[in-house]
C-alpha cells in the first residue's frame, strides 16, 4: 500500500520485520498489525501520562502553601482531570493495549489477535475519547473529580462534564474491545499445543482483565449515559428534588470502578509473574495457584463494590457483607506475594532492571494492598474515608504496583518491541530514583490522611505544611525520575545497539523469534510442546 | 530557610488526638493493622532481600527447579485470611456500636449546604462551621444537606457521615476531651470544598451551661411555631380538633397508618417527608393532595425548626424519656423506609 | 461466535445497569409506578412483543435459510425480519408520540395527572424511555445489519459454508427480543388494572 | 468455524417455540389482569424468563452449542444477577436497624468527669 523504503541503506541492510516491512504516516494509521496498533497505543498512553503527571506536579505545587497557590476553581479542575485522565486515559490501557497487545498473539503463537480490525477500531476510540477529554480541558475543564458524583456532576457543576463523560464514554468502549478481544484470542487462537496450563502467566492476567472490562465496563457506560441524560434534560434520574437516589450513581459507578482497579493491577502482576521467573531463571512457584488466582480476583471483584460507600448510608449489613468480600479478594493477591517471592528461592537471581522494578513493585504493592484492609475494615474506614489515606492507598497500587510493572515490563521487552536495547545504568539509576520519589511523595499521605486531612482540597491547615511539603518535594524527584526513562528510551530507539532475539536468556515464545518480529509474528504455526517456564530440571518440593 | 523548616517541623503532627469514646477501640483497631501490616511487610521485604543476595546469580550455579506446594500454598492462604477475620470482626463490630445513639443523647441538627454547615441546637440558637458539644454526654447529630453530598467528619472522634441531599443521615459521638478540634466536609462537593470546615468546642459541664446561657432568641421549638403559623399550617392543622388534617398533637415517634396498609414510625425523616413531599406517604383516613408541597420554600433549616416544634407537641411521657428524640428499642424501620410492610421487614436483633 | 457472545454479554450488563436502577426505584415507590400503568398501553406493547417474536421466528428461518444455501429463502425471511422490525418501530413511535402529546416525557415540560404522583412517576417515564429508547437503538442499528445481510445475500456470498455473519447477527437480533421480552411485563404490565 | 456439520433446526421446532411464545405472551398479559399482589411480579418475570430462555435454548441455538458457549451465557445472567441483587440489597435492608451496646454512655462519662 504504502511505498516501499526509500530508506537509509542502514536500515535496507535490516532484516524485515513489523517496524520497517511498510513505510509512511498511511501504514501506521491504516494498520492491523497488533504490535503496530500496540506502538501507537504505547505512545498515546505515554503522552497522557504526561498529561496527567503535569498536573499532579501543578497541584502538588499548590499544595506547598496552606492556603493554596492557586484558585480552588483551578485545583478542582486540575486534580478532576489527573485523575480521570489517569485511570481512564492511562492506566486501564497501560499494560493490556500495549504490551499484551503486543505479546499476547506471539506468546500463545497467534499471527496476530482474533479481530485485528476491531483492534485498530478500539484504538481510535481509545483517541476520540481522549479528544473529547482534551477538548473538556481546552474549554475549562471538569471539576467533578474521577468520581462524577451525582448530583453534583448531574445538577450543579458548571464545568464541561458532557464533554468529559463523552470521552470516558467512548474510552470505556476501546477498553471493552480490547478485552473482547483478548478473549476470544486466548480461547480461539492457541497454538497446538498451548494448552491453558502452559500458557503465560501474563497472558491468564491479561485474560481475567478481558473478563473484568467486557462485564463492568458497559455498566459505566450506562451509569455515565445517565448522567448526561440528567445534565441535557434534567430527567431527574439522580434529583434527590423529585426522589431519586444520587446513592443508586455511587452503586452503579463502583460495580464498575471497583473491578477497574483490578482491571489496573491484574496486567501488572501477570508482567511481574514473567520478570521474577526470568531473572530468577525458575518456573514460577505454584504456577496453578498464581493463574487461578488470577480468575479468583477478577470475580471475587466484583462483589465488593460497596466498599466505597460505607459511611453513605448504605444499609448497614449490606456494608458489612461488603466489607467480609472485601477481606475476600485480597486473599489471592497474599496468594500472588508470596509465590513471587518464593520464586526466589533457590534461584539464580540477576538485578537487571525489570527485576528492580519487581522488587518496587512487590514491596510498594505490599504496603498498598495492606493499607487497603485498613478500609476493608469497617470502622477503620470511616475514620479515614475521603482523606489522603485513601489517596495514599491507591497511590501506591496504581503507582507503585501498576505504574511500576508497566515500566518493568517496558524495559522487559524493549529489546523485543523495538530490537534495541536500553543504556542499562542509566535504567538502574532510575529505577532508584522512581522508588525513592515515590515513597516520599505517598508515604506522608498517610500519616497526613490518619491526621484527617481531606482530600481534593486546595486549602489545608497549617499544621498540615510540613508533611505536604515532603509530598511535593518527593513529586518532582518522581517527575525527574519519569522523564528519565523517557529519554534514553527515545534515544534508544534510533541509537541503541541492536537487541539480540532473547538478550535476557527467557523462555517463551516471543523470545524465541526475532527482534522486533516480522508481521505475522511466526514463519509458520509453532507447536509447544514445553510449558512456559522451561528453565530446566524440575524438583519437587514435599511439605 | 532552616528557620522556616524549623517552625515547619515544630507543627508536626504524627497521630491525630483522640477525644471521643470511639476513638480509643477504632485506633486499637488501627494500630492492630499497622502491626500485622508492619510484620507482613518486614517479612516479604526480608525474604526478598535475602533471597535475591543469597542465591544472586553466580557462574555454574544453577537455580533449582521447584514445582511449588501445595501445603505451603494453602498456609499461607489460610493464616492471612485468618488474620483478616479478625479486622473485619473488629473492625464490623465497631460499626455497629457506632450505629444507633444512645437513647439520652442530645440532638443537634446540621445542615450542609455549599459551602457551611449550619448547626442548629435545640435552644434555638446556631452557628456556622462551629459546633459546640459538652463533655461525656453523647451528641447525636442529624444531619441535612440543601444541595449536593456533603460529610461530616470530625477526625479527633473518628466520625464521619456523609450528608446525602433528600433525607437525613445521623451520627453520634461522645466527647471525652476538652478542646478545640477541626470538622472538615470531606466529600468533594465544589468550589469551596476545602473552606466547608470549622472547629468543634468540647467544653466542660460549667463552660458548657455559659455558653449555651446567652441564647435570647427563642427555642428551636418556638422558631418552628412561628414558622407554623406563617406558612399557614396551623390554618389546616388545628391543635386540638380534627378538620381536613390530622392532629400533629403526640404525633412524634407513634406509629401512623398510612392509607396504603403500612406502619411507621413518625420519627424525624418521616415528619420532612411529610412537610417536603406530604404526598409520599399519606395517613390513613386523609385525602393526599390537600397539603400542599413545600419543597422549595422551606429551606432544611427551616424544616429542621418545624419538626422541632411538632416534636415540642409531644411532650415526654415517662415511657419515652427526656427530650423526645429517643427511637424505640426495638427495631423499628427508619421512616426512609421505603414500601414493604414493617413486620415483613423488620429482622429481630 | 464466540466473539457475538461475549459482545451480548457486555449488552446484558448495559442494559442491567438500568434494569438496577428500575429494581431500586420500584422498591422506593411502588405505588407511584403502578399508577403509571393507565398510561401504558398494553394491547400495542403485546402486539409489539408478538411483532418481535415472529420477527425472531423469521430470523431464526433466515438462518436456517442460509445454512441449507437457500438463497431465495434467506432474502425473504430477511425481509420479513426487517417488515416485523420495522412495525415494531413504528408502533413504538406511536406510542412516544401519544406520551410527547400528553406530556409525559421527562425534562420537557413533564406533568403528570395525579399531583400525588408527579415527581415518582416522572422517574418511572424516564426509565420507561431510557430503556425501550435503548431498546429501539439497538433495533436501528439491528435493521442496518439486516440491510447489510441483505446486499451480502444478494450478492450471493452466503453459501452453506459460510454464514457466519448471519447467525451472529441473528444472535444479536434475538438478544433484542429478549430485552422486550422483560421490558414488556416490567414496564407495562405493573400493577396492571389497579 | 461454520463450515462444519451445525444441526440445522427443523422448521417444526422453530414454529412450535414461535407459537408457545405467542402464548406465552398472551399468557402473561391476561394475568395482568388479575390482582395477585406481590405475585404479579413474580408470574409476569417467570413467564419472562421462560420465554427468554426459549429464544437463547432454541433460536439462538444455546442447545447445540458448546460447553464454553453456555458458560458464557450463564455468566452474562450471573453478573447482571450481581448487579441487581447487591445493589438491592442495599436498598431493601437500609430500614433494617440494630441497637448495638454503644460504647456505654456511663463508662464515657466515667472517665471524662
Ligand atoms: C490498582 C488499584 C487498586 C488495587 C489493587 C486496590 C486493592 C485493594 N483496595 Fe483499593 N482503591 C483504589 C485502587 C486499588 N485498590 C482506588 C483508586 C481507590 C479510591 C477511589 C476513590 O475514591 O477515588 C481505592 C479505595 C479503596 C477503598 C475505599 C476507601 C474509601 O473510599 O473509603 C477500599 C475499602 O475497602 C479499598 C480496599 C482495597 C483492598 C482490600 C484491596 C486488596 O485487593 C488488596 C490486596 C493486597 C494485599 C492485602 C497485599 C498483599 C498481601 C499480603 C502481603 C499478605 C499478607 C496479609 C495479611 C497477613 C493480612 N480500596
Ligand atoms: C492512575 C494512575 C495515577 C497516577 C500514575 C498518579 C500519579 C500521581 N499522582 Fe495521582 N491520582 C489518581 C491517579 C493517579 N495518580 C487518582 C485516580 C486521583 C483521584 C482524583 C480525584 O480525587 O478525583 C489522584 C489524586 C492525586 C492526589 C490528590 C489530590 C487531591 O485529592 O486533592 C495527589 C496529591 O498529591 C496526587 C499526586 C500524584 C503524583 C505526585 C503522581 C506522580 O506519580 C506523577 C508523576 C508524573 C510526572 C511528574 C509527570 C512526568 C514528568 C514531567 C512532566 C516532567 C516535569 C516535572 C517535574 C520536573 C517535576 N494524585
Ligand atoms: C391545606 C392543608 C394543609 C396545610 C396548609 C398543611 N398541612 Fe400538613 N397535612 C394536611 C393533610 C390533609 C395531611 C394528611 C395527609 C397526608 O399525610 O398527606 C397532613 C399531614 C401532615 C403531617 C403528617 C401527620 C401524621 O399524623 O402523620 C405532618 C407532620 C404535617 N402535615 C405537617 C405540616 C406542616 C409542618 C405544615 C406547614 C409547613 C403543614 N402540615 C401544612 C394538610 C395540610
Ligand atoms: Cu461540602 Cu465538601
Ligand atoms: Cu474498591
Amino acid at each position: 500500500m504504502a511505498t516501499i523504503a526509500h530508506g537509509t541503506p542502514e536500515i535496507a541492510a535490516e532484516e524485515v520485520n513489523y517496524l520497517n516491512v511498510e513505510h509512511g504516516w498511511k501504514s501506521w494509521l491504516f494498520t492491523t498489525d497488533h504490535k503496530r496498533i500496540a506502538f501507537l497505543y504505547l505512545i498515546s498512553i505515554t503522552a497522557m501520562f504526561f498529561v496527567g503527571g503535569t498536573m499532579a506536579v501543578l497541584f502538588r505545587i499548590n499544595l506547598l502553601e496552606p492556603e493554596g497557590i492557586f484558585s480552588s476553581e483551578t485545583y478542582n479542575r486540575l486534580f478532576s482531570m489527573h485523575g480521570i485522565v489517569m485511570v481512564f486515559f492511562f492506566l486501564v490501557p497501560s499494560i493490556p493495549a500495549t504490551l499484551a497487545n503486543f505479546l499476547i498473539p506471539i506468546m500463545i503463537g497467534a499471527k496476530d489477535l482474533a479481530f485485528p480490525r476491531i483492534n485498530l477500531l478500539s484504538w481510535y476510540l481509545y483517541v476520540f475519547g481522549a479528544i473529547f477529554t482534551i477538548y473538556a480541558v481546552a474549554r475549562g475543564g471538569v471539576d467533578t473529580g474521577w468520581t462524577f458524583y451525582a448530583p453534583y456532576s448531574s445538577t450543579y457543576s458548571n464545568s464541561y462534564v458532557l464533554s468529559a463523560v463523552m470521552g470516558v464514554f467512548v474510552a470505556g468502549f476501546s477498553s471493552i474491545l480490547t478485552g473482547l478481544n483478548f478473549i476470544v484470542t486466548v480461547h480461539k487462537m492457541r497454538a497446538p499445543g498451548m494448552t491453558w496450563s502452559r500458557l503465560p502467566l501474563f497472558v491468564w492476567s491479561n485474560y481475567a482483565t478481558g473478563l473484568l472490562q467486557v462485564l463492568g465496563t458497559p455498566v459505566l457506560a450506562i451509569s455515565l449515559t445517565l448522567i448526561a441524560f440528567e445534565r441535557v434534560a434534567h430527567v431527574g434520574i439522580f434529583d434527590p428534588n423529585i426522589g431519586g437516589d444520587p446513592i443508586l450513581f455511587q452503586h452503579l459507578f463502583w460495580f464498575y470502578s471497583h473491578p477497574a482497579v483490578y482491571i489496573m493491577i491484574l496486567p501488572g502482576m501477570g508482567v511481574i509473574s514473567e520478570i521474577v521467573a526470568c531473572f530468577s531463571r525458575k518456573r514460577v512457584f505454584g504456577y496453578n495457584f498464581v493463574a487461578f488466582s488470577s480468575m479468583a480476583i477478577a470475580v471475587l471483584s466484583f462483589f465488593v463494590w460497596g466498599h466505597h460507600m460505607f459511611v453513605t448510608g448504605e444499609a448497614m449489613y449490606t456494608s458489612v457483607a461488603f466489607s467480609f468480600l472485601s477481606f475476600m479478594v485480597a486473599v489471592p493477591s497474599a496468594i500472588k506475594v508470596f509465590n513471587w517471592t518464593a520464586t526466589m528461592y533457590k534461584g539464580s537471581v540477576s538485578f537487571d532492571t525489570p527485576m528492580l522494578y519487581a522488587f518496587g513493585f512487590i514491596g510498594l504493592f505490599t504496603i498498598g494492598g495492606l493499607t487497603g484492609l485498613f478500609l476493608a475494615a469497617l470502622a477503620t474506614d470511616v475514620a479515614t474515608h475521603g482523606t489522603y489515606f485513601i489517596v495514599a492507598h491507591f497511590h501506591y497500587v496504581m503507582v507503585g504496583g501498576m505504574v511500576m510493572a508497566f515500566l518493568g515490563g517496558l524495559h522487559y521487552w524493549w529489546p523485543k518491541i523495538t530490537g534495541r536495547l536500553y543504556p542499562e545504568a542509566w535504567a538502574k539509576f532510575a529505577a532508584l530514583i522512581i522508588f525513592i520519589g515515590f515513597n516520599l511523595t505517598f508515604f506522608p499521605q498517610f500519616i497526613l490522611g490518619y491526621l484527617g486531612m481531606p482530600r481534593r482540597i486546595h486549602a489545608y491547615p497549617p499544621e498540615f505544611q510540613a508533611l505536604n511539603v515532603l509530598s511535593t518535594a518527593g513529586a518532582s524527584i518522581l517527575g525527574i525520575g519519569y522523564l528519565i526513562p523517557m529519554i534514553y528510551f527515545a534515544w534508544s530507539i534510533r541509537k541503541g545497539p541492536k537487541a539480540p532475539a532473547n538478550p535476557w536468556g527467557a523462555t517463551g515464545l516471543e523470545w524465541e523469534i526475532q527482534s522486533p518480529p516480522t508481521t505475522y509474528n511466526f514463519d509458520e504455526t509453532p507447536i509447544v510442546t514445553k510449558e512456559a517456564y522451561d528453565y530446566g530440571p524440575l524438583e519437587e518440593v514435599v511439605g | 530557610m532552616p528557620a522556616s523548616l524549623t517552625l515547619l517541623l515544630a507543627d508536626l503532627q504524627l497521630f491525630p488526638p483522640a477525644a471521643s469514646a470511639q476513638a480509643g477501640p477504632i485506633d486499637d483497631l488501627y494500630w492492630f493493622e499497622i502491626i500485622v501490616s508492619a510484620i507482613m511487610t518486614v517479612l516479604i521485604f526480608a525474604a526478598v532481600i535475602l533471597f535475591a543476595w543469597k542465591y544472586r546469580r553466580r557462574a555454574n550455579v544453577r537455580a533449582t527447579q521447584i514445582e511449588g506446594s501445595n501445603v505451603l500454598e494453602t498456609t499461607w492462604s489460610i493464616i492471612p485470611f485468618l488474620i483478616m477475620l479478625i479486622m473485619f470482626w473488629w473492625g464490623a463490630k465497631l460499626f455497629f456500636a457506632a450505629q444507633n445513639p444512645p437513647k439520652d443523647a442530645m440532638e443537634v441538627f446540621v445542615t450542609g449546604k455549599q459551602w457551611m454547615w449550619k448547626v442548629q441546637y435545640p435552644d434555638g440558637s446556631h452557628e456556622i462551621n462551629a459546633l459546640h458539644v459538652p463533655v461525656g454526654q453523647p451528641v447525636k447529630l442529624t444531619m441535612a444537606s440543601e444541595d449536593v453530598i456533603h460529610s461530616f467528619s470530625i477526625p479527633a472522634f473518628r466520625v464521619r457521615h456523609d450528608v446525602v441531599p433528600g433525607h437525613y443521615d445521623s451520627l453520634w459521638f461522645t466527647a471525652t476531651k476538652p478542646g478545640r478540634y477541626r470538622l472538615y466536609c470531606t466529600e468533594y462537593c465544589g468550589n469551596a470544598h476545602a473552606s466547608m470546615s470549622g472547629w468543634v468546642e468540647v467544653l466542660n459541664d460549667r463552660d458548657y451551661a455559659n455558653w449555651a446561657g446567652g441564647g435570647s432568641h427563642g427555642s428551636l421549638a418556638e422558631q418552628g411555631q412561628q414558622l407554623f403559623e406563617q406558612n399557614g399550617c396551623s390554618t389546616c392543622h388545628l391543635l386540638d380538633q380534627q378538620g381536613r388534617c390530622p392532629i400533629l398533637r403526640g404525633v412524634y415517634n407513634k406509629p401512623v397508618q398510612l392509607d396504603d396498609g403500612r406502619t411507621v414510625i413518625a420519627d424525624d425523616s418521616y415528619i420532612r417527608e411529610s412537610i417536603l413531599d406530604p404526598n409520599a406517604k399519606v395517613v390513613s383516613g386523609f385525602q393526599p393532595n390537600i397539603m400542599p408541597n413545600f419543597k422549595g420554600q422551606l429551606s432544611e433549616e427551616q424544616v429542621i425548626q418545624l419538626i422541632a416544634f411538632v416534636k415540642s407537641l409531644s411532650p415526654p411521657t415517662p415511657a419515652s424519656q427526656q427530650g423526645g428524640q429517643q427511637r424505640p428499642v426495638v427495631i423499628a424501620p427508619k421512616a426512609k423506609a421505603p414500601a414493604k410492610a414493617p413486620a415483613a421487614s423488620a429482622p429481630q436483633q | 461466535m464466540l466473539g457475538m457472545w461475549t459482545f451480548l454479554i457486555t449488552e446484558v450488563l448495559f442494559f442491567g445497569g438500568m434494569f438496577a436502577a428500575y429494581a431500586v426505584y420500584r422498591n422506593m415507590y411502588p405505588d407511584a409506578f403502578a399508577s403509571t400503568s393507565k398510561f401504558m398501553d398494553v394491547v400495542l406493547g403485546g402486539t409489539n412483543t408478538a411483532v418481535l417474536i415472529c420477527s425472531s421466528l423469521t430470523m431464526v428461518l433466515a438462518v436456517r435459510a442460509a445454512q441449507l444455501s437457500k438463497r431465495a429463502h434467506l432474502i425473504l425471511f430477511l425481509i420479513l425480519t426487517m417488515i416485523f422490525g420495522t412495525i415494531f418501530l413504528v408502533i413504538k413511535g406511536f406510542e412516544y408520540h401519544s406520551k410527547w402529546v400528553e406530556h409525559l416525557v421527562p425534562g420537557f415540560d413533564f406533568q403528570y395527572d395525579e399531583p400525588r404522583y408527579q415527581h415518582n412517576a416522572q422517574i418511572l417515564f424516564f426509565l420507561y424511555f431510557a430503556m425501550t429508547g435503548m431498546h429501539a437503538l439497538h433495533m436501528v442499528i439491528g435493521l442496518g445489519l439486516l440491510t447489510f445481510l441483505l446486499v451480502q445475500a444478494k450478492r450471493r456470498i452466503f453459501n452453506e459454508n459460510y454464514f457466519a455473519p448471519v447467525e451472529m447477527i441473528g444472535l444479536y437480533w434475538h438478544f433484542v427480543d429478549i430485552v422486550w421480552i422483560f421490558l414488556f411485563p416490567l414496564l407495562y404490565l405493573i400493577g396492571h388494572r389497579r | 468455524m461454520s463450515a462444519f456439520h451445525v444441526p440445522i433446526p427443523k422448521v417444526g421446532t422453530l414454529v412450535a417455540v414461535w407459537a408457545t411464545l405467542i402464548v406465552l405472551t398472551g399468557l402473561t398479559s391476561y394475568v395482568s389482569y388479575f390482582e395477585l399482589g406481590e405475585w404479579n411480579i413474580v408470574v409476569a418475570l417467570l413467564i419472562a424468563v421462560t420465554k427468554a430462555s426459549l429464544v437463547a435454548w432454541v433460536f439462538m441455538g444455546v442447545r447445540h452449542s458448546t460447553t464454553l458457549t453456555r458458560l458464557f451465557c450463564v455468566a452474562g445472567l450471573a453478573w447482571l444477577m450481581i448487579l441487581i441483587l447487591l445493589t438491592y440489597s442495599d436498598y431493601s435492608t437500609r430500614n433494617w436497624t440494630y441497637q448495638a451496646q454503644p460504647w456505654s454512655t456511663n463508662k464515657a462519662a466515667g472517665t471524662s468527669r
